[in-house]
């Protein structure tokens, strides 16, 4: 609302895409080791610098002026499945190739097509790892977001106020994964020993619906 | 962190160009996209069998490439799956107009990756089969899990796929051997010391001076359970009884055994650890009629061990002892 | 102390144990006194070849016992040259009579103890040679110690000496190949980490974390210099630099070149330090016709690495690629 | 002097002989890790573990009632060239062997026998070894202890002063070897870094003269 609801008024153009991706590859750095260090815990210790040479990667081949919504998005798909590796190089890239597609042509994308874009991107992942919510990964996190950005606008809120309420939900949806057992992924192979840590793909998701709620609305999130 | 390297970024490019220096006979290196092809590849009208996964596992995969065994391994990062592009460009380098087989080791990373791959490849109009390796035991629940981890029983598929492969036969004919291998082969792993990811720097997990983890895989990750260091003879028992029931062994039956180190393992132990498995495969009436003892499958330095037995009849003795010549297994050449 | 081990005094029976029951097709165990023999032998007329040492640097010499290699080898404790019963015994249960020659590596205990063997030898009237191994430059004023240790190069005289063995050749013959071999063998080493011997049961020296020590032995023993961890490439430097400085390999010259690892050592780094000697001897116009990358001679669990090069002229080369046929090392069958 | 000299007269029988042969093995028993972490220091780590295991098998394979001092040496020589390998087995054997033959068919030795029994063996040592004084070995030892009993007899000390003069001398020799550079053996490999630390064959070897001391002139030395 106020100050931040005006200016995105303005809608979601290219540049606060290409804001949006600067902004979750810079939180990805800054929290590349704490992802590695969850990962260590119940994976194999490389999802920080995995998503972070993705990102950066990504960084590098980002179109320049001119480019759509959807170009920007489709190169960090590229850049993700091309560098990543890994179960979340894939993941991540799907996601955003899915929602390259669903910009489509648009150069700016009002908040309905925001929310388009984030299922399309949720879906993606769902197919490509065919995990349901509650199997301790990224989809814990993602979920939640997206039926909170949903509902936000579903009930009349502007986008800065949902895209900060997916983002809310999509840290708690993270927070739910600590006392869960893993069912997808490298962790499941710890069974019960996988209780008691956070699924590190879900705090990326967290970061990357950070990321949103900071960049997609224009100024910083309330 | 202690290691023999020079940048981190770098460990697995330079070490697969001194692979690639070391044995130009036998393969070529690209860097970009990374892959380890035979030197004489493509081998017009043979199946082209592709295999890659993590680095830090070494000898597996690129030191598999070779006469007889694999085309192509993508070495992805340490311990991290390779992406689609390294097996795309390396299927169009090597495929010799028969078809191509995937060896895919049973991680959702790899599954993933390998799976784009693969749908790009068919796009381009080369045809591409997958056969997944799963065979640790130590994955107890695999409806809860991803399913079982592929580990050692992935140097079964690749030699005995290879043969297959090298002999001629079809695509068919290849995934069909590779499926029967990857069905017939278990194992189960142990660590006494964990590893360090050179990109974290520090052990992925720490292990008390009288502890030691069994069931683990061959990513440094934790295993399933943590105990008490014990004797290497019981060790073995606890690594043989499950592999051992898992794949329904009977008296009277065959196998090929390996007894294998994750890196940092001493060959000493590692024929102590076979002894005790030779005593017990004897007292329960089954034979081993092939093995292997050494460092087939790592994990970087880690300390510790797995057993992988083979149920083996005849087609797959045979194809086991048909030559084989690559940087880490050679035979009959 | 974190070993796949029984008994700390059981460990080199029942490892050797472990390498008959693994390779019963080459090799034969003996442990009262303790030796691993060919399977075949006595091979009649042939020259028998017999080493031995400490325990610990396996596959040495156990894994290089079968066909073109060593007819018997002689386990001594951990780190511990073996008795003279050992290579007494044998020497009776492998000579063929055309004579034993001795292959021993450079230590005041093996030395002593395969001099009383050959003697006690002599006096049942068996002709025996010795020829000795010193090849470590990091040695240097061997005028003010036991002289230069025997290290990496063993493999080399015991893989060329046993080709001439093999094809016939007389004990003067063999004498004479395994002497030039060893002439023409350097070899240096270093240590990222300590290691345990098992009676002890704590590391022979400490390292800090962020050390290294240089021109390191075979038994843990501490290297002549102690320093800062270094990139892999300088590292490979310093061990190759003295090596052929020593040797005095001229551009034009022909190498076989072998990076060792010495137990705990991922093969991932080995092949890093493989790329840079590669480098380096190229720069000198020195050319590596044959090599070896992986773990030939350890020191139980340590991580570290050593370089061997050995000046190769058309008579070593064709002896290095004579088949051999043994638990470690095979090749052409 | 006193009690024990007087003990001493009995001369040195096959029961003085197997006292020493015990008392030795014993004495190495209790220092056996004191030995091998000063073999750690400077070279392999064995040192202890080495003698030990030989002095057990020569305990084991030790003559019954009517052996000679000869027959008793001569099995302490042969297990331990049987058993301990490395440096210290060949030479420590060829000691025992060259007293076994020094000792003759004799059944009771004279002081100067002993005295010519521990020449022998040095000299054995040295034959085998090729190392003298000053080359941080067991010879810094055993050399000035074989002096100091010459010379004690020599001046008219009984046999328990004499040896007791020879266990003091070994034991400074073996101090003595602490700042040497080792020239021989595998400490030599390091060079000056051999410099600060006791060579742990001469402590085996003063370990040796004390249980001589302490058992071949009958009750303990003063
Ligand atoms: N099947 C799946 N569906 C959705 N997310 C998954 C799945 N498998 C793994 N993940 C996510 O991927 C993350 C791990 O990614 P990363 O460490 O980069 O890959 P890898 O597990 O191959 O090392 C997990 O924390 C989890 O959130
Ligand atoms: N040439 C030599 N002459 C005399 N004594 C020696 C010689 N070389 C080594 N020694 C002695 O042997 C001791 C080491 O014995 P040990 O550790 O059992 O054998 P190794 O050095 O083969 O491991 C040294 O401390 C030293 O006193
Ligand atoms: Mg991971
Ligand atoms: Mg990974
Ligand atoms: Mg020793
Ligand atoms: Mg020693």
């Amino acid at each position: 609302m106020g100050g931040a609801g005006e200016v995105a008024g303005r809608g979601v153009d290219a540049g606060r895409v290409r804001a949006f991706i600067r902004r979750f590859a810079q939180l990805v750095a800054e929290h590349k080791d704490e992802l590695t260090a969850l990962d260590a815990a119940i994976g194999d210790a490389d999802h920080g610098t995995n998503l972070d040479r993705g990102l950066q990667a990504a960084l590098e081949r980002l179109p320049g002026e001119g480019a759509s919504p959807a170009d920007l998005l489709k190169a960090v798909a590229m850049a993700l499945i091309a560098k990543v590796g890994g179960a979340s190089g894939p993941l991540y890239g799907t996601a955003f190739l899915r929602a390259a597609t669903a910009a489509g042509g648009k150069a700016v994308l009002e908040p309905t097509d925001v929310a388009a874009l984030f299922r399309a991107a949720l879906a993606g992942i769902q197919e490509r790892g065919k995990a349901a919510v509650g199997e301790k990964t990224m989809i814990d996190a993602l979920a939640p977001a997206v039926e909170a950005l949903e509902a936000a606008l579903g009930r009349g809120a502007d986008l800065a106020e949902a895209l900060a309420e997916a983002a809310r939900a999509a840290r708690e949806g993270s927070d739910r994964t600590i006392p869960l057992v893993a069912t997808k992924g490298r962790a499941s192979y710890l069974g019960e020993r996988s209780r008691g840590h956070r699924d590190p793909g879900s705090l990326s998701a967290a970061l990357m619906m950070q990321a949103a709620a900071e960049t997609l609305a224009g100024g910083k999130a309330p | 962190m202690k290691k023999l390297i020079n940048r981190v970024e770098a460990v697995v490019d330079e070490a697969t160009e001194g692979l690639g220096l070391a044995h130009p006979d036998l393969v070529r290196v690209h860097l970009e996209p990374r892959y380890v092809a035979r030197a004489d590849a493509p081998v017009q009208g043979k199946v082209a069998l592709i295999s890659g996964g993590g680095s830090g596992h070494e000898p597996l995969h690129g030191g598999y490439v070779g006469r007889g065994m694999l085309d192509a391994a993508c070495p992805g990062e340490v311990f991290t799956s390779p992406v689609p592009d390294q097996m795309v460009e390396a299927a169009k380098a090597v495929h010799g107009g028969a078809g191509v087989l995937f060896i895919v080791k049973n991680y959702t990373g790899d599954v993933m990756n390998f799976e784009l791959a693969a749908e790009l490849l068919q796009a381009e109009g080369i045809e591409v089969r997958s056969v997944l390796v799963a065979d640790d035991v130590a994955v107890e629940d695999s409806l809860y899990t991803a399913g079982r981890r592929g580990v050692g029983g992935t140097v079964f598929v690749e030699k005995i796929a290879g043969a297959a492969a090298e002999a001629g036969a079809s695509l068919d004919e290849v995934e069909r051997i590779a499926r029967r291998v990857s069905e017939n082969v278990r194992s189960m792993g142990m660590a006494l010391t964990s590893c360090t990811v050179p990109a974290k720097g520090s052990p992925t997990f720490e292990l008390g001076e009288d502890e030691m983890e069994i069931g683990i895989g061959i990513h440094g990750e934790p295993g399933r359970e943590r105990m008490k260091l014990r004797p290497a003879d019981e060790i073995t028992a606890m690594l043989a009884g499950p592999v051992i029931d898992d794949l329904g062994l009977q008296a009277g039956e065959q196998v090929i055994a390996m007894v294998n180190g994750m890196g940092g393992t001493p060959l000493m132990e590692l024929y102590i650890v076979y002894r005790q498995l030779a005593q017990i495969l004897k007292q329960r009436g089954i034979a081993i009629v092939r093995n292997l003892v050494g460092n087939y499958i790592t994990s970087l330095e880690m300390q510790g061990c797995s057993i992988s037995l083979l149920r083996a009849d005849d087609e797959l003795l045979r194809l086991w002892d048909a030559p084989v010549h690559t940087p880490a297994l050679r035979w009959g050449v």
